[in-house]
């Protein structure tokens, strides 16, 4: 049986519907994104998964208990926001020790798991310190403490990273996703950053105005993605309509759109072999840009503008503006879609 | 890096600061000293602003006559009597309205409309209804300490950040909880920028009540002095008014850094409170 | 859709508004009949508290004798003519020591301390130089309408965003050009708030000034009827007085929602503003 | 001769040396950034170039003129901050009027050139909309524009994207770059993410503690990093000391430091064929993270740490964890420092 369970969940703020008969479940101990757009919901439900916002119908079930009418107070739930959620009037060590108070912890019990969290999260010394002396990032893992050391059922995070630089950004994805995998607590996360959400996830649902599009591991969500919607959230997919296919490979489509991977556009030289089911057509590079690893290859072929992607190995491989290159795509790399 | 560039900053205005205050010093002492000498030289009338030297003397009259004594702490306990009664009551209200939002949105409007009448001029009310004595100064300045108060406070509760109650909540801790550990300690600031404001206007608040009606106080003593046109007198007392003043201000400054050893170094703060006076 | 969200919460607060402001004319209205039957019934003298009936007919006799017309004039002439002098000076203060870091290190303590000496607890002085007539009242009323609009005026340009002024400057404006086409337009929400506070201020200072010492006016008039346990006609006055409140703030908010078209909707703002009152 | 020269630039803040002897020239045309880590001097230098702070040694040229001493409203140069920089009381058309109304453009020409400016930032339809109306991206657009309407010699750009989330930040790269190449304006973009700067730039000057670390072209600063900070700094670089190298390759190392690139360690099932100039050695797989396009292994090897990225193609060459799979070095890819 599923740990968490949402069942048809409505959400209206007055006449506006921010969520459809949102159904949902999550496995015990996994780590669950919510991803999608900003106003996609995914904050609300969020929020209502907490109980900080009633939900207008529908059901929440977390550990086999009815919890739909429940107080946050009691739901045994933590939440990390996007940011500013420390008390500022109490220090690192009374803000970790404020819900273990709240639940009357024994003090030496609470003094160990603190200890235990701070050393977690490499801010060991830190206990004295008040909000406003730490960095962003340092009040992100002081909030996630806060949460861990009371155990929570699950932990919820909206954004926590959203206000941090890329750089440290990184570092605390990986950082988390350690914790995780120590404490082993079910974990909700919501982003819209589908990179974030690629290299956290076990589950990723994708959710696109007040319902869920997608739900599935991160590479079978950017590998294979079900809708149009999630091919353009997901990558960097070249989306390419009946009559443009049919221009580049010159030969007619069978679906209305088509859509491929920049990376799994094969790019050469010299002419492929002829190959079982690939489409090969040539085309011309207008721009190149290097992305780290990777380079970011713009084409034009027959006047249709594709990406393609290439690993950035040891630079003897480049190409150059106007250049002209040979392209070939397999037809089982096609994700093809009815409409769109 | 950053940090350090600012501490390198802060000690390049602490010298300037210091240079400031030199000069300013000596502004202050040619100023002194030109009145001194218009007043001696006849350029200007003693009878209208009196001077220093003569001030000074009467200051040390008033003192050794035991009547600044007197007189100052007859104002004081009115204004501190009633700025006491009025903070509390004011936090009190103010702590209700922001847990009854109901009742915040009926009476609210009605608090800020009888705000909205000066309440100065109500002193001559105040003298009728509770007499000459101590009590309608207290009154009248509890009261203006309560409208301070209680405004910043119910601004504070209503500006409040709703993610730290949120938090509070998730961690387990009830109304009152979050109310008393969080909501309360988390507005104190705003709280205090009130009671700071309140300080003052309960010092108007006894004085200008003391105007209106008394026997006894610094109100009562600029009004009687001006009658005489004892004007060395007023000068005085608006010498020690200033004392006052400034001592109040650096008494409230060292208790707001002991309660708020939580809070960043923040301009605006200080500049609040200077707009808030 | 966020912005969907907040305006049907908007409605929704709509809503309650209008219910909270039905339960509040509820309530006045049955405490003002539960004043008037206290009083009929004996419970209540009327001598220290009037009654409302009775203050509707005075107020009627104090209109028609054309007496309010007359004092009130008199006090919101000496009250608007403070108000201006001493906003413009005030800003113009403010703005110069805004653009010139020395001077505004040197003086605006100084500044802050005169301004640390209750100035309505000056008005006998006042008196005493400028005479009973109008012009004591318009001094005092200017000199607290100035305090408030001068530390407005330093405070936000103070406070403003220096990109704005480097922006400014790289795109080739030069000090006075900056001044006032960025500086004084982005600073004018805070201007206007100080404004805002120097219109109580200035109607205080008015009114003080003449308990103090006047032949005409509402506060020579409220003394009067005071000192002639005329109850009814002090509450008239206080009625009236909370009537131009009420009014000037709604004027005052007008003329602020047209200067301010370019600035968000702000909760902020306007809590600041009823804590600067 | 160069367009803008920055010659022994030394400023400090009380005692604190920011820049330190920090020489640096810009080519007419080019689009230059200044990366590094956050005080690291980046900021100070380009407002220093734009009269903004002035510097305790050294001169500024312009386009062959000394502007060391030349007041910012007489530079003529272009600035674009973090964020909040449009004057609020205006709304867009004035706010972007103000540089051509205060250099006294006429009218009808200053129309003119609002009217192409917003075209190119796709703002058509904003000339009555304020600041406050407009979201992150949308203001940036507009002083973007305030900018380039005056025809600046050189455009200033302070992070400009710091505040604007991850995936409108991608469009707006795109953006700034077609309309640098549109106009052809000389600009120096100012970062710390050295994707953005990457994917930007025509030359990226690397700066570190005051001084320039590396001037070269990105796929140069990617592939040969002159030191061990450049390479920390710009990739996700393996970075071996003797012993280490010696225990991976069971080779003495005759260099005290040597990094590679994770996508030029070459990672198969299969033992790789004999090579001249290879290190072949094994290694299990500890940890797979999805990064869209690729995808990041943690591996061990003879107990030292390793990543190596794969570009995912159709998902069929996946390691799991624990595997244990073979590698392969090629000598002339690592890159050795003397020390660190």
């Amino acid at each position: 049986m599923a740990y968490i369970a949402l069942e048809h969940i409505d959400k209206y703020y007055g006449d506006q519907q921010v969520l459809r008969d949102l159904s949902l479940s999550v496995e015990k101990g996994s780590f669950v994104t919510l991803l999608g757009p900003s106003g996609c919901g995914k904050s609300t439900l969020l929020r209502c998964l907490a109980g900080l916002e009633p939900i207008s119908s529908g059901r929440i079930l977390l550990d086999g208990q009815d919890i739909t009418h429940t107080k946050p107070a009691k739901r045994n739930v933590g939440m990390v926001f996007q940011q500013y959620s420390l008390f500022p009037t109490m220090n690192v060590y009374r803000n970790i020790a404020f819900g273990l108070k709240m639940k009357h912890v024994p003090r030496e019990e609470a003094d160990r798991r603190i200890r235990d969290a701070l050393e977690m999260v490499n801010l060991q010394g830190y206990e004295k310190k008040y909000p406003s002396q730490l960095s962003g990032g340092e009040q992100q893992r002081v909030a996630l403490c806060r949460c861990i050391v009371t155990k929570p059922k699950v932990l919820l995070m909206d954004e926590p990273f959203s206000a941090i630089d890329a750089k440290l950004r990184k570092e605390l994805q990986v950082h988390i996703k350690e914790i995780h995998q120590e404490l082993g607590m079910t974990t909700i996360f919501v982003t819209h950053d589908q990179d974030e959400a690629m290299t956290m996830s076990d589950t990723i649902h994708l959710m696109n105005q007040g319902i869920v599009e997608q739900s599935s591991t991160p590479l079978e969500l950017y590998a294979h993605p079900r809708t149009t919607f999630a091919a353009g959230f997901m990558g960097n997919y070249n989306i390419l309509d009946q009559d443009a296919f049919a221009q580049v490979t010159g030969v007619p489509c069978p679906h209305q759109r088509v859509c491929i991977r920049p990376e799994l556009i094969h790019m050469s030289a010299a002419p492929f072999p002829q190959e079982e089911g690939s489409y090969r057509f040539q085309g011309e590079i207008t721009r190149w840009i290097p992305q780290g690893n990777t380079i970011l290859y713009h084409l034009q072929s027959h006047g249709v503008d594709l990406k393609v992607d290439i690993l950035f190995d040891d630079g003897s491989d480049l190409f150059q503006e106007g250049q002209q290159v040979c392209l070939m795509i397999r037809q089982r790399d096609l994700l093809t879609y009815p409409q769109g | 890096m950053r940090q350090q560039t600012r501490a390198a900053r802060r000690s390049k205005y602490g010298r300037q600061n210091l240079a400031a205050l030199g000069i300013r010093v000596v502004i202050i002492a040619l100023l002194l000293l030109l009145w001194e000498w218009m007043v001696r030289s006849g350029r200007l009338s003693s009878f209208y602003t009196s001077y220093p030297s003569e001030i000074l003397g009467d200051l040390w009259d008033f003192y050794a006559s035991g009547q600044l004594a007197k007189h100052a702490s007859i104002t004081l306990q009115e204004a501190f009597t009633g700025l006491f009664y009025g903070s509390i009551i004011g936090v009190a209200v103010g702590v209700l309205f922001g847990q009854f939002r109901l009742l915040c949105r009926i009476f609210k409007p009605i608090v800020a409309a009888i705000y909205g009448i000066p309440q100065l001029t109500l002193a001559p009310v105040y003298i009728l209804w509770f007499g000459i004595g101590m009590q309608s100064k207290i009154f009248l300045a509890g009261l203006m300490a309560f409208f301070n108060v209680f405004f910043s406070t119910i601004g504070a509760i209503e500006d409040m950040e709703p993610k730290l109650i949120e938090s509070a909540n998730l961690l387990g801790a009830g109304k009152f909880q979050t109310l008393w550990r969080v909501v309360l300690p988390t507005c104190t600031p705003w709280i205090l920028t009130g009671i700071r404001t309140a300080v003052g206007s309960s010092l108007i608040g006894a004085i200008v009540g003391e105007y209106m009606g008394a026997s006894a106080g610094f109100g009562w003593m600029v009004a009687y002095a001006t009658s005489y046109f004892n004007m060395k007198r007023v000068m005085s007392c608006i010498l020690i008014l200033l004392i006052i003043g400034v001592a109040l201000n650096f008494v409230l400054d060292k208790i707001e850094g002991l309660l708020l050893k939580w809070r960043p170094e923040s301009a605006l703060s200080r500049n609040n409170q200077n707009l808030a006076k």
